[in-house]
């Protein structure tokens, strides 16, 4: 993506509590949003939150170009989101944006794949979305180690087919997705021609290896802890066949074939 | 206005705010958010003889009002700069200052030697303090013999202004800055990272794949601003000050400490918009107080009790 | 219940944590908030053989996620601790042990006889590394040699466990610690306070009365936990750590680096009753994973990768 | 004083702006309060301020029994006063206290005056308060830059003779608090037989140079540079006589016949 970059205060229209781990965000943009993709991210200033130094990572989780707005889908992990998740409404929010490439879009005919988890969730709604708005509809595997990790389940499946799997059983097929019924069925069948996969890397990792075995393509969209978010510091990078890549901007989608270690 | 035209050696800087190190790229990925002609100069990349890959993931962790990185030199050599990236960059309007590193004097030699022959390349930082990279780096930095031989072997193929980047690790940076100093360095910056280290408790492991990394951010600034007023004053040469500083305030800090210019690392990434901001900052300061040059700010701190 | 005791040579604690010199008082400061008792120790106000009156006011700035200090070892000299301090706190069930510093050698041994008669004194730590006096302190730390001469010169007098504090204005602190080692040094501490400054660009002076001073608080946390670590692989006596922790997950950051007891240092201004919740929070830490001893923890940071 | 040291956290019952400078925070003790005297003050921990690490003294402005809540006057310096300013009603805030000595209280027939500056008021309006109760009627000087700096000035006339000057001429005499009229009158002629001075060092000490010139005992409430509040760390000193003493607690009021450079 060429499109570019930018620094603005964005003003909390929403903070919707999903439960107690998860929370949506509703943000204004101050200026006319530019066309915003799969994937791409944005980074937040979180002021006066402890220990919280840098700004955070979080991807786009859905856009509407007419109200200006974006939303976020956040797990707080640690302090950073724990205060992102107080803030009030109206309170305004620095945010650099938008960062990093995005999902490649396959044409009309292809079968795809969306498998994610947890806070993998965010970018993969989005995906699925823009999919649907393409006239493509995804089969979607969502997992998590219980019910609680499983997010808008009823979004995503305005978008597609929707899939469930939680470790503890406590929603849909009991196991981790690898185990689902749905790739073994689908993938192996070679009715899959594409997986776009996002998540906990051990989840995604298995998902290339499945795909990579089944010689079907796949995106993964990486995490890495990042200083600058603009290609700038090279903190972020990982290792790819050409070498190391910035996954905050040669990234975060990456070609699975391409990354060292998810053979 | 205030006049921030500052002199290093040769070096013309239209203010004293230049950009750290491998904190601002190559200047690009900085050109959607300011206007890169506007700074003192920008410092880019540690650049080696040789392309480098650096160190394993992960290379980031932060800390309390900081960050540790363990990069550790990645960059594509500096034939790809010389063909590929100065190219791009040389129609910057400001002083493009190119960090050289090696592992042993003569790649240090060799690849200030290349840099020597660019037009557009007015100065060299001379990195002899990187900490994340086994061989070479901090190793010169925090010896003054070492230091002095790399320096010496630099200068006598390097025409341009020469800057030696110095570590902080060190028992006393004065020993060092001097012995460069009488090998020919033009200037002195500093501080390069704090040696640090982190855990996580739950993985009970290091957060960098390296184990120690480099420490920067505002945490380091009172080493840092130590370092620069002791080693103002102990050498004659002007003295380049970094470490911490996110505002104005902390820049004017460093120059009553004795800093003819200054860098801004860290701070980038939290506001790539800051270079410019503590530009203003700076005249605004000056302005205020009816100082008519920045060159009267330098080493200004007053010592007389109230 | 997770068994906290831990030895230093003949130094017995319940726990592993200590409160650090200079920031507890003599414990009594303390009392209103926790019960002293259940500490592992407490170390005293740096001592002098002479009373001294330490620098002038200011003495205190605020930095970055820490402070600097220039106390400067005010204190009422040795003498006065045995009479009129000594009585009052060798009540407490728990390891009171002396900090002691001088100008010379002859002052730190001097210092050191006179509390081998303490009964209850079981330890003093030698302080080799404060950075705000101007003749000895630092100035022993920075040196192995000097370190050496200091710490065999007490060792000779001083027959209880002898703990010799360093200095992280070194370029290696293993050196200062191995030297330290060899003299006969039952254990080291460290870190004290890293060399710091900090200026008002208002009033355009330094915020202390001495210019530069000691810099403390989770700022140097990523420094301290190197040395720690970079010192435990270097030596087999028993390592102190501290620098920085303000809670129990640091803490055990440091055990994990090879820490065998840590110090809250600066944390104690921020909550009086830190200490004991950091007991708590360890014992907590080695519960939840079925960790029988403390001394499992040590140097227990997993190194192979993931 | 030997009142036991106490931390807890108080509740936010009240923030008052005064004006754009001070504002006035009112809080509720989790326990019954044991008895506090002029001068004293708390340590307050600042949750999530930029830049502040350490706990802010502050001195106690008024106190209330009945309520069980003390009040605050408050000017805003740096972050950390700026964070408090905006602190909302219910939030909690960790607090240390009482520390230090306090004034000393006169016998009954003693005339006394009270010289502030500033958020000098905080202290001195308790002890105006104080004297009232026991029977002393105080004369008040309060000084300030401009009509912004004289606070509370009702509430001081509740408890003595209040007189005013301002640098600007804004309320009051024109001039600083050592031009005052009163000075020359009362002071002078002997009528007064104690100052209590609090605010900013300059002017303390030029009250303390008359007090000594006219043999008028003089105690003055000293702020420093604090980072424990609590006697133990040697950072807050002040050279006196009987040399370096702490004026987090064998303060903050000394005689300013004891203080060096004060003659
Ligand atoms: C490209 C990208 C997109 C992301 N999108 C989302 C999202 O849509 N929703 C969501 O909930 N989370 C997302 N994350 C993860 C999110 O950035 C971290 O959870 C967050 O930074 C944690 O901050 P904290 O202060 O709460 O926790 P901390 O206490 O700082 O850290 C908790 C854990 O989070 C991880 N983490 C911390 N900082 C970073 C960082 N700068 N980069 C990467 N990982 C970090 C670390 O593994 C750490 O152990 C994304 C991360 C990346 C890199
Ligand atoms: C015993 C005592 C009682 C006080 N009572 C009051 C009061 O009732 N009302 C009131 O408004 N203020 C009072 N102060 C002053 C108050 O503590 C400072 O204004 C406050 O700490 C500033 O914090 P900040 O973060 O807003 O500003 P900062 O940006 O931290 O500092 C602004 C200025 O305040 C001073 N200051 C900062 N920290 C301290 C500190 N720990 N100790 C002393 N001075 C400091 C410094 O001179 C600094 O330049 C008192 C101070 C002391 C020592
Ligand atoms: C991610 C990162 C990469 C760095 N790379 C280099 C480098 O290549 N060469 C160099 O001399 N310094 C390098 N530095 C050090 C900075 O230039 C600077 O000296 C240091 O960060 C202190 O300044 P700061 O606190 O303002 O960041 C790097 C620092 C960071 C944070
Ligand atoms: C106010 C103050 C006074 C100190 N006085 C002494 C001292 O007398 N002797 C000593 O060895 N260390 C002294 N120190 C250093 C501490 O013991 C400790 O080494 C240092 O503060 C780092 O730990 P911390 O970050 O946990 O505070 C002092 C530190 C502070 C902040
Ligand atoms: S986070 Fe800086 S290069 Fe990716
Ligand atoms: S502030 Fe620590 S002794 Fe007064």
């Amino acid at each position: 993506m060429t499109t570019k970059k930018q620094i603005q205060d964005f003003i909390v229209l929403n903070n919707k509590k999903i439960n107690s781990d998860y929370f949506e965000l509703e943000l204004k943009a101050p200026v006319k949003l530019p066309e915003i993709f799969p994937a791409q991210f944005i980074e937040i200033h979180i002021e006066n939150a402890k220990d919280t130094f840098l700004r955070r990572p979080i991807s786009i989780h859905d856009i509407d170009y007419d109200k200006n707005t974006i939303t976020l889908l956040i797990q707080i992990k640690g302090e950073g989101t724990k205060t992102l998740s107080k803030i009030e409404k109206d309170a305004s929010l620095n945010i650099i944006y938008p960062l990093g490439n995005s999902f490649s879009i396959p044409d009309k005919k292809e079968k795809v794949l969306l498998v994610g988890g947890g806070c993998g969730s965010a970018p993969l709604l989005f995906l699925a979305k823009y999919l649907f708005n393409k006239n493509i509809i995804p089969y979607i595997l969502i997992g998590g180690k219980s019910e609680n990790d499983i997010l808008k389940i009823e979004n995503f499946g305005e978008y597609g087919n929707v899939f469930i799997t939680t470790e503890d059983g406590s929603l849909g097929f009991k196991g981790i997705v690898t185990e689902h019924p749905l790739l073994k069925k689908e993938v192996e069948k070679h009715n899959i021609s594409k997986i776009y996969t996002c998540g906990p890397e051990p989840m995604m990792k298995a998902i290339a290896k499945i795909a990579n075995k089944n010689n079907i393509a796949c995106e993964a969209s990486l995490e890495n802890m990042m200083a600058c978010g603009i290609g700038a510091c090279l903190c972020c990078v990982v290792e790819t066949t050409s070498g190391n890549q910035r996954v905050c901007c040669d990234g975060p989608v990456f070609d699975v074939k391409n990354l060292k270690g998810w053979e | 206005m205030a006049d921030l035209n500052i002199k290093i050696k040769n070096l013309e800087l239209k203010n004293p705010v230049l950009t750290a190190s491998g904190t601002f790229g190559y200047g690009e990925e900085f050109e959607d958010f300011i206007d890169i002609n506007k700074l003192g100069g920008i410092i880019v990349k540690g650049t080696t003889l040789e392309p480098r890959q650096g160190n394993p993931y992960p290379r980031m962790a932060e800390t309390a009002s900081g960050m540790l990185n363990a990069v550790g030199l990645q960059n594509k050599g500096v034939d790809v700069f010389i063909n590929d990236i100065y190219p791009k960059i040389k129609k910057y309007n400001t002083n493009v200052i190119v960090n050289v590193s090696g592992s042993n004097i003569k790649e240090y030699v060799k690849t200030a030697e290349k840099i020597n022959h660019l037009d557009k390349i007015p100065a060299i930082e001379l990195n002899i303090s990187c900490p994340n990279v086994k061989q070479g780096g901090m190793a010169f930095g925090t010896n003054a013999k070492s230091a002095a031989e790399v320096t010496k072997a630099v200068r006598e193929v390097y025409k341009k202004t020469l800057i030696v980047k110095l570590s902080p690790n060190v028992t006393d940076i004065t020993e060092i800055a001097k012995a460069v100093e009488a090998e020919g360095a033009d200037s002195v910056s500093l501080i390069n990272t704090l040696l640090g280290m982190a855990v996580d408790v739950n993985t009970q492991r290091p957060l960098l794949s390296t184990v120690t990394g480099g420490l920067s951010g505002p945490c380091v600034k009172p080493v840092a601003l130590r370092m620069v007023w002791q080693v103002f004053n102990a050498v004659k040469i002007p003295v380049i000050g970094l470490g911490g500083i996110m505002n104005a305030n902390d820049a004017i800090e460093f120059i009553l400490a004795g800093a003819t210019a200054i860098q801004i690392g860290t701070a980038n990434f939290i506001d790539p918009q800051i270079s410019i901001k503590i530009i203003k900052g700076i005249e605004k300061y000056l302005s205020e107080r009816n100082i008519s040059s920045i060159n009267d700010l330098i080493g200004g701190l007053k010592m007389e009790s109230a």
